[in-house]
């Protein structure tokens, strides 16, 4: 059965039904429903929640619950996120697996509260600092919000690495039915050898992110974690395509502008346009592979984005820039209507008829 | 008489333990442990209470002191 | 009306509900997305959000479509249910050219400036008041809504108002229930 | 008397200067952890600062923290694992300058922890830069003038400060430049987690330290400074109790 919930209302029942039993978190708007929800769910579960004194706490108390072993989550927009930053280096670099989620909104500085995907180059080539990756996921629906945020909670176990689910306002605050479907785990899930939990009856542990000697230590450190990333590159690639085959223009976009884009696509079709479009759901890894494949045959991209050409440069690199991309975006809370996509595609193609 | 062990080697030299005992039993070493710092030393065994000053000013934990040696007109383990 | 717009139109209905705070737009929203969940429909809903609430006018927007929903962010909609005059000054301009207007006569003191759209009446806030809450306005104006549109079914949204105040006492279902009868039975076409 | 290592500290030897008062403190959480039979169950957490190598002399479950971040971690920490011994061990800079919010607001919450808190008026392992509870007049490389009632303004006191808190079950600020004081400090430090083992809510300890390197002194002139100057500043005694 179907039940209408907003965004962040399923992304935090989705967290509830994977296992997720601590919550931390600060109110700020565009995702205030999140703590909301979770203040009441997580004790009727048994789990804890805590309204922290500041981002900053939120996120280092999920690096204690995670070393406690417990499933756990926090969720933040835009400025919050970046006070987060501190704590999810440190969390990447002890390996402990966690769920962030970042309703983005407008920006920089205090920015405003409309939707925006600004904040996509601080999630998926960095924010914090040090050499660390984050798995990114893209969810364009609520239904997909819902299964994409009980894997996360998988692919962090799996990986023993913090995921994000990179959301937006709309996202957050729209409503669309959902199916409730139970939870089952898509990866194996390792046992926890890292929990600290008292050292009865086995040595204690220590979870350290400071490596200070043999002077080469941390190198080799970090040589482990991007083995890693590497593994998890060549495991993990999640993207949609539609209609892509005898596509000329290629649309490229992630989560709710590739909601919208796809609206402009099919209206595209139907009017006889040969374009397709490639949506990564994993933001990072990026999923290189159809755009790879896309670029040997389509004439052109088109990538729409709700900022200022930040998404746009991981198409660049996964095409090689062996086709022309194009771009329709802005940042500051602006968001694409399907029309001014599909009069974007229009003038494209025209302009291929022209040439 | 107290059974007190100094560990010279985990000693650093702060002298605190020198500075805390009331009948100025434990002096400097003339010479250097392992580590190239100056030590503590007991000045004479015989003359320790056990009063353990020492021990709780000592940040390094290098000294010790064991069981006290039983009078001999008491039984071991009896009160 | 730009060639994208006729070329994207026909496929979803979009819905706005706009008034003051408290005059219960959210809630109309919500029980109009809640009916065509009933109904196995796709459906999406927004609200205004945050800072934005607390600027005078509140809304919430409704698309509905028998396939996809590209955008849930409704920039012309094609019907508007108008609890007060600010809100038609504000939404007026962006209706879809002959978009339908629900009118609030009781808080509404003019009529449409455009002649493309069409208009239906139902003084909400007055029948409200005679039914003994002023607060179920929202209600009268939805029944009106959907007996001229027909984009629902009566029965539906009755159910949806049911599970919606599940929690609530049952005399609040009830003159809910009735309220929507009433702006059902006392819309008023306009001239 | 008899008096052995405790067995919740390492054989290693320390990293901590000769008089640090770092070695006397860790000593008397061990004491306390073997005390009460709590090694196996206990979690601590490092702080950033001079302690930061915690985790190498305790044996026990460690987690090292980002500076000023120890009560947030024990929060989640204890939250998930209720039944657990969860102690902070920090510095007067994580403690009081960047983790000033962490501390007051797990402290107001009243979460059921311990803070040994270790307030030696300097930052030891930056190398002896100005820390909030550096002495007005006491000269530092970042208040190389002494630092000014006006510029830097006056120490912070935390227990004073923490005890305004209606969350906040046990207050006792205590010092290890005597034996006398250390001895008082045990038990402080004793009674800090006893009330955790109760289920009584946030306590903590603050512990007045020597840090004669960074305060340019011999180690014997470190004890005179606690003694003489800081103990006027930061006078001892029980601030809160209503375990």
């Amino acid at each position: 059965m179907k039940i209408l919930l907003k965004g962040n209302e399923v992304m935090c029942e989705a967290a509830i039904q994977a296992g997720c039993r601590f919550f931390a978190g600060y109110p700020i708007t565009p995702q205030n429903e999140v703590p909301e929800y979770m203040s009441h769910r997580m004790p009727a579960v048994g789990g804890a929640f805590v309204q922290a004194e500041s981002e900053i706490a939120a996120i280092n108390m999920l690096f204690g619950a995670s070393a406690a072993g417990a499933r756990c989550m926090t969720s933040s927009s835009s400025p919050g996120i970046s006070l987060k930053q501190e704590g999810i280096s440190y969390i990447t670099a002890a390996e402990l697996p966690c769920v962030i989620a970042n309703m983005q909104r407008g920006g920089p500085g205090l920015g405003n509260i409309r939707a925006s995907q600004a904040d996509y180059w601080q999630a998926v080539k960095g924010g914090g600092h040090g050499d660390y990756r984050l798995i990114v996921l893209g969810p364009s629906t609520l239904p997909e919000l819902y299964t994409l945020t009980m894997n996360a909670f998988d692919y962090a176990d799996h990986y023993r690495n913090p995921v994000l689910i990179l959301g937006d306002g709309i996202l957050g605050q729209m409503a669309e039915p959902v199916e409730l479907t139970p939870y089952a785990p898509v990866v194996d899930l390792p046992e926890k050898d890292f929990v600290l939990d008292g050292c009865a009856g086995r040595k204690p542990r220590v979870i350290k992110t400071l490596y200070l000697r043999p002077a080469l230590e941390l190198v080799h450190r970090n040589e482990l974690l991007q083995a890693k990333y590497d593994k998890i590159s060549s495991e993990l690639s999640l993207f949609e395509e539609i209609e892509t085959a005898d596509a000329e223009l290629i649309v490229a976009a992630y989560g709710i502008t590739a909601r919208i884009a796809k609206g402009a696509v099919r209206t595209a079709r139907r009017n006889g346009l040969k374009v397709g479009m490639i949506r990564p759901i994993t933001l990072w890894p990026f999923p290189e592979e159809p755009f790879m494949r896309a670029a040997r045959t389509a004439e052109k991209f088109l990538v729409v984005e709700m900022s200022n050409g930040q998404f746009i440069e991981d198409v660049k690199l996964a095409t090689a820039c062996r086709r022309p991309v194009e771009f329709l975006g802005k940042g500051g809370g602006w968001y694409p209507t399907p029309e001014a996509i599909f009069e974007k595609i229009s003038t494209m193609c025209e302009k291929s008829l022209a040439d | 008489m107290a059974d007190i062990k100094i560990d010279k080697d985990r000693c650093k030299g702060c002298c605190l333990c020198v500075a805390e005992c009331p009948r100025g039993n434990i002096r400097m070493a003339e010479l250097l442990n392992d580590a190239g710092q100056p030590y503590a030393e007991i000045v004479d065994t015989d003359n320790c209470t056990g009063c353990a000053l020492c021990c709780q000013m000592c940040p390094d934990l290098a000294i010790a002191i064991g069981p006290k040696k039983p009078a001999p007109d008491k039984a071991p383990g009896s009160v | 009306m730009s060639d994208a717009e006729t070329v994207m139109s026909g496929q979803e209905t979009k819905i706005v509900i706009a008034g003051f705070g408290g005059q219960g737009v959210v809630v109309a929203g919500n029980i109009i997305a809640r009916a065509c969940v009933i109904e196995g429909r796709n459906v999406t809903g927004m609200i205004s959000y945050g800072a934005e609430m607390r600027g005078g006018t509140a809304n919430a927007t409704v698309v509905i479509s028998e396939g996809e929903i590209a955008s849930p962010v409704v920039e012309t909609p094609d019907m508007a249910i108008i609890m007060n005059q600010p809100s038609l000054d504000k939404f007026e301009p962006v209706i879809a050219g002959g978009g339908l207007l629900i009118l609030n006569t009781s808080l509404v003191d003019r009529r449409p400036h455009r002649d493309d759209l069409r208009a239906v009446q139902i003084a909400a806030s007055q029948i409200a008041h005679e039914l003994g809450n002023v607060r179920v306005a929202n209600i009268v104006a939805l029944g009106a809504f959907i007996r001229k549109t027909k984009l629902l079914r009566p029965a539906s949204v009755e159910q949806a108002i049911a599970d919606l105040f599940a929690s609530k006492k049952a005399a609040l279902v009830e003159l809910n229930i009735r309220a929507l009868n009433e702006g059902m039975a006392r819309l008023v076409e306009a001239s | 008397m008899e008096f052995e290592r405790p067995t919740t500290l390492l054989e290693t030897r320390t990293h901590y200067c000769p008089g640090c008062g770092h070695g006397i403190v860790h000593r008397l959480v061990a004491e306390v952890i073997d005390e009460l039979g709590i090694r196996e169950r206990t979690i601590g957490t490092a702080p950033v600062g001079c302690a930061v190598l915690l985790y190498d002399y305790f044996n026990c479950d460690i987690i090292e923290c980002a500076h000023g971040r120890p009560p947030a971690v024990a929060t989640g920490l204890k939250r998930v694992l209720p039944d657990r011994i969860v102690f902070t061990y920090q510095g007067d800079g994580d403690l009081a300058a960047i983790g000033t919010s962490e501390t007051i607001h797990t402290a107001n919450r009243g979460e059921n922890i311990t803070a040994i808190f270790v307030n030696n008026a300097v930052y030891g392992m930056t190398g002896g830069q100005m820390a909030p509870t550096t002495l007005l007049g006491q000269s530092t490389t970042t208040s190389p003038d002494g630092r000014g009632l006006n510029h830097e303004g006056p120490p912070l006191k935390v227990c004073e400060l923490l005890a305004s808190l209606d969350g906040v079950t046990y207050l006792e600020r205590v010092a290890v430049s005597t034996a006398k004081d250390t001895i008082k400090a045990r038990k402080a430090i004793r009674k800090a987690f006893v009330n955790q083992i109760e289920g009584k809510g946030y306590s903590l300890v603050e512990v007045l330290s020597m840090c004669p390197t960074d305060w340019k002194l011999s180690p014997q002139q470190g004890v005179d400074f606690v003694n003489h100057q800081m103990k006027k500043v930061f006078p001892l005694g029980v601030y809160k109790d209503r375990s």
